[in-house]
């Protein structure tokens, strides 16, 4: 026997998603970008269905915000892993979109010199919009 | 130096096969707010939070208490995670009531949960290699010895199938709703591991249960009725070793011994007025009533037979339809600790048993290896 | 990207979570199944409590102490039936079972410990029963050189031993195996 | 309110890159030690509580493996958590406030050479907004990093000198090293390692008569942040802050602190939202950054902190753990000597 063997772990799950993170995706999935909003009003993109700071329930509905934002914060991913979303040099990004109070985590496709706190970017989206996450591919630089 | 814990709220979720309709924080805030309302409280109240599931792989997230910290208020709070396999959601309500009793913290909110529909519980179990046979693969051959064993009849299983169901038929929050369910139906129904057919086997389920529990002072100034803890156990076995008695293990028995002698029960039988055990296959409740102290060694069918756990027998078990009727593993030990709070407080509704004083809740896990018990009781200690 | 508009809402989204793993198989289970690919079933005896353990562990559960080579025993390719099942395989991703099959409890001539979920064949389903002598059908070497490392469990047992069959000899009384159930 | 209880036994196996026996073997030597230190066996112990990792292995229930260790018969009273054992711990200590018992065990073990961690680590995210993307616990490493650096409070210079006093080597060299995900070079990530550890409890006069000098537990407690990156402020940690205040931290000098700093910019933030002076003796032992076998790590850093007690003639020392992204979830032990 070999002392040793290789095993991959696999299962497709098949997660449902309630009406707050379904209401993101259905928008993404329409090319639209929809927040949550709290009882005191601050809008979270993505939204979740609790205030993250009370556990409160958020109000009903959610809010469209833009497809255009402010880098809150980086990290500059040198060599991506394989299932990284980019394949190639990138930044995660911390993106509050114009209209929400909190930021989304995502890839920035963007030269290093580009990324930086405060940097304008926007959402690239993918070819084919399924209602996901990555149905935003990635950030871009707004003025790209 | 202990301090006095009652369940001062209970909420759980509608248990379905699939709850399509939520996402899993959806999910474990449906059991808590409920909860969280019974108690007439808010997030703001709880001081610290504890919860329970079965192995991660179930719903494909690790150590999920992380994703789910600020799900459930936490915060700038304590909010940690217990894995007892089966047994879980028992034990992480034995965890939370020592959080009270110990004074460290004052309102403690316990959840325990499963989505299995996210993914394949058998998958699971089997750590996603082909040949998994399932917890039912895995216990059937105990369920063999005990009927062996104890010469029962074969219709005993599928009586406690029908009960269980037909009591389900009471309890909203259950899954498993078969009106027109037969002893005759549950035999005809295929065996999936003989000796357990289709129908004595629990189903797999998507749900939460969530209690609040709390100290005296609290508990004291509630406006409904509590269920005063009086006492708590938990034991654990090795799962192989030669001389192990798997159909009437110790740790069961020591459990149970545990239990009552903190709550000055003596006499089972006659002194526990419901009770709620882990019953995911029929055979299960005779085996625990043997286990548990209710019936001597090779007598617990006999109480099946007599009609004596019915709603309206001497010892009620599982009236709120129990395992065989709901399974969300990671919930489904908290689901009898919970019950067995509901009937104490007088609040369990169409299948509340009159009178109710005293009540038992039981979750077993593992390799029939794990357990974790606790006795609620209308009066304070 | 009109083109994908749809009144119909998300409701799910898939998620493939797939990990990479390396099985290690220690140093005591290669060793095991190196004897049982040699056709030699060996376990180890407590030198306290003198239980004999098959597959070996490298430790006594009960005693809580370490055991060595030392400590090895053989034992025999013999067994009898403590309990069984009859499984109908539920149909999942990976499953590679399709039809009905026996897996039995087993204690094996000269151990202490039983070993769970072996497969039972020659003999019709109901015809198994609790008591019943087998013996093992061991796999040829070619057969047993060609079996997948690591695993959940077994090791080398489920790689030497293809399965088990009745022996023909009497089935054992209860009360000598019922404290063997598992 | 809470009884006087003492870490009196603590032992860890020497962390390994690659442990290839059972997880429950390597696991022996360290609860044998733990037990012969404190000088108790296993029958004195009236409560266990384990930790383990089951996406460690990628096969479920280790824990029902790992019970072998604590020689469960006749059957014990347990229980176990899927997190640091620096939590089993905890359940430990609240288990023992019961007062019938005054012997309890808390042990944690962790094979990470066989998985692909920081990937493995994605699957503790939010399940629909990060896993699907993959991010891997270094990458959110970086973004509280760079967070941190950004916002003035730390810099890589004082980073690189974290790393240097812990793993030797020139800060200034260090810093001419390439980036794995910018600010964090490899030598500001985990050496990730494979160990066991466990740690023996007592109360009061047991603990006075089991050794000579128990380290007291003189407060602990755990807190956990909101989860998703982008709704916490990353150049704070609240939960370590408010831990700490409720350990009581502050209500003396500490003298050594062992810090679950996975990542050297952790060990600064923690410095700050803990409040532990320039004077304070800061992961003596090499801390989580040179050794990090995952579930293990926080209770070798109680155990560490109570041995430079028990044996090091230190009066008052602190043990910290850390689970979840961006340190969400904190765990802190202040240990008094007599």
């Amino acid at each position: 026997m070999a002392a040793e063997a290789s095993w991959t772990l696999e299962f497709p799950y098949r997660r449902s998603l309630g009406p707050v993170v379904g209401g993101f995706f259905t928008g993404l999935r329409d090319g639209k970008v929809l927040g949550s909003r709290t009882r005191d009003g601050r809008v979270l993109v993505p939204p979740l269905e609790y205030d993250p700071e009370t556990g409160e329930s958020v109000q009903d509905g959610l809010v469209e915000v833009a497809e255009t934002g402010v880098v809150t914060g980086w990290a500059w991913v040198t060599e991506p892993m394989r299932k990284h979303p980019l394949d190639h040099a990138f930044a995660w990004a911390l993106v509050k979109l114009d209209g929400a109070d909190s930021s989304l985590l995502h890839a920035l496709d963007a030269p290093r010199e580009a990324v930086s706190t405060g940097a304008r970017v926007r959402i690239r989206w993918a070819g084919e919009r399924k209602g996901h996450i990555t149905d935003i591919a990635c950030f871009e630089q707004e003025n790209s | 130096m202990s301090v006095k814990t009652a369940v001062v709220g209970v909420g759980q979720t509608h248990h379905k096969k699939v709850r399509d309709d939520l996402s899993m924080a959806g999910l474990l805030r449906e059991a808590a707010i409920r909860a969280l309302e019974d108690a007439e409280m808010e997030w703001k109240d709880i001081d610290a939070v504890v919860i329970g599931k079965a192995p991660d792989p179930f719903e494909g997230v690790m150590m999920p208490e992380v994703y789910l910290a600020d799900a459930l208020g936490c915060a700038g709070k304590p909010i940690m995670r217990v894995h007892t396999a089966g047994s879980v959601g028992g034990s992480t309500a034995v965890v939370a009531t020592h959080l009270v009793q110990s004074g460290v913290r004052e309102r403690v909110l316990t959840i325990g949960f499963e989505k299995q529909s996210e993914g394949d519980t058998t998958w699971g179990l089997g750590g996603g290699r082909s040949g998994s046979v399932g917890a039912g693969g895995y216990f059937a051959p105990h369920m063999r010895a005990y009927i062996d064993r104890a010469n029962a009849p074969d219709y005993i299983g599928p009586a406690v199938a029908v009960k269980d169901r037909l009591n389900a038929l009471k309890n909203p929050y259950a899954h498993l709703k078969l009106p027109d369910i037969t002893i005759e139906q549950v035999m005809d129904s295929p065996y999936v591991w003989e000796p357990v057919r289709r129908l004595e086997s629990c189903p797999t389920s998507d749900g939460a249960a969530a209690m609040v529990l709390a100290s005296e002072k609290v508990a004291d100034a509630s406006s409904k009725p509590v269920a005063w803890v009086h006492a708590t156990a938990v034991r654990s076995e090795l799962g192989q070793f030669p001389g192990r008695d798997p159909v009437d293990p110790q740790g069961g028995r020591d459990c149970a011994a545990d239990v009552y002698g903190h709550a000055g029960i003596t006499d089972p039988i006659n002194d526990v007025d419901v009770l709620e055990c882990y019953v995911p296959f029929s055979w299960y409740e005779p085996m625990w009533l043997e286990n548990l102290g209710f019936a001597a060694e090779g007598e617990g069918w006999k109480l099946i037979e007599s009609e004596e756990t019915n709603f309206g027998g001497k010892l009620p078990t599982n009236v709120s339809g129990g395992v065989l009727s709901s399974n969300p593993i990671g919930a489904s030990g908290m689901l009898r600790f919970l019950e067995a709070a509901l009937q104490v407080r007088g609040m369990a509704g169409e299948h509340q048993v009159e009178g109710a004083k005293t009540a038992v809740g039981h979750a077993y896990g593992g390799a029939a290896q794990f357990f974790a018990m606790w006795v609620v009781r209308t009066e304070k200690p | 990207m009109t083109d994908q508009q749809t009144d119909e809402k998300v409701a799910f989204m898939p998620q493939m979570v797939n990990l990479e793993y390396r099985i290690v198989t220690s140093p005591i289970h290669q060793r095991f199944d190196k004897q049982m690919r040699e056709g030699r079933i060996v376990g180890q005896k407590c030198p306290s409590c003198g239980l004999v353990f098959v597959p070996p562990k490298g430790f006594c559960p009960l005693c809580a102490i370490v055991m060595t080579e030392k400590d090895e025993v053989a034992v025999k390719d013999t067994a009898t039936v403590t309990s069984f099942t009859v499984i109908t395989p539920i149909q999942y991703q990976g499953q590679k079972e399709r039809e009905e099959y026996v897996l039995a409890n087993l204690i094996l001539d000269g151990a202490d410990s039983s070993i769970g979920q072996q497969r039972i064949e020659g003999i019709p389903h109901h015809d198994v029963r609790m008591g019943m002598r087998v013996k093992a059908v061991w796999a040829t070497p070619e057969e047993r050189a060609g079996e997948e490392g690591g695993g959940m469990r077994g090791w080398g047992l489920t790689a030497a031993v293809k399965h088990w069959e009745p022996s023909g000899e009497p089935d054992t009384p209860r009360e000598q195996y019922q404290e063997h159930i598992l | 309110m809470t009884r006087d209880i003492a870490i009196v036994g603590y032992a860890s196996t020497p962390p390994q890159t690659e442990v290839r026996e059972t997880e429950t073997q390597m696991l022996f030597p360290a609860v044998n030690e733990a037990l012969e230190r404190a000088g108790v066996t296993r029958k004195d112990v009236g409560f266990t509580c384990s930790a383990s990792c089951d996406y460690l292995s990628g096969a479920p229930f280790a824990f029902v493996q790992t019970l072998e260790v604590t020689g469960a018969w006749p059957p014990i009273s347990e229980s176990h958590v899927e997190m640091d054992g620096a939590w089993a711990l905890y359940e430990a200590w609240v288990r023992l406030h019961h007062g019938d018992i005054d012997v309890a065990l808390a042990f944690a073990s962790g094979i990470t050479s066989r998985c692909n961690w920081r990937e493995v680590s994605s699957v503790q995210l939010d399940p629909y907004y990060l896993m699907p993307l993959w991010v891997d616990d270094v990458s959110l490493a970086a973004l509280q990093a760079q967070a941190l650096i950004g916002s003035g409070k730390i810099t890589e210079k004082a980073m690189a000198e974290v790393v240097a006093r812990i793993r030797g080597g020139d800060a200034a060299a260090l810093l001419d090293e390439p980036y794995v995900v910018e600010p964090l070079r490899a030598h500001d990530t985990p050496t990730m390692t494979d160990a066991g550890a466990a740690i023996i409890l007592a109360t009061g006069d047991k603990a006075r008569e089991l050794c000579e000098h128990p380290a007291w537990i003189a407060g602990i407690d755990h807190r956990s942040e909101a989860h998703y990156p982008g709704v916490r402020d990353l150049t704070l940690s609240n939960a370590a802050r408010i831990a700490g205040e409720q350990a009581g931290v502050g209500k003396g000098p500490i003298e050594v602190a062992e810090l679950a700093a996975q990542f050297s910019h952790e060990e600064l933030l923690l410095r700050e939202a803990l409040g532990l002076g320039a004077d304070v003796d800061v992961n003596p032992s090499g801390g989580t950054l040179a050794s990090n076998p995952v579930t293990v790590s926080g209770l070798i850093r109680i155990g560490e902190a109570a041995n430079a007690i028990i044996d090091g003639g230190r009066k008052r020392t602190l043990g910290h753990a850390s689970a979840g992204p961006c340190l969400q979830q904190n765990l802190v032990c202040v240990l008094e000597g007599d």
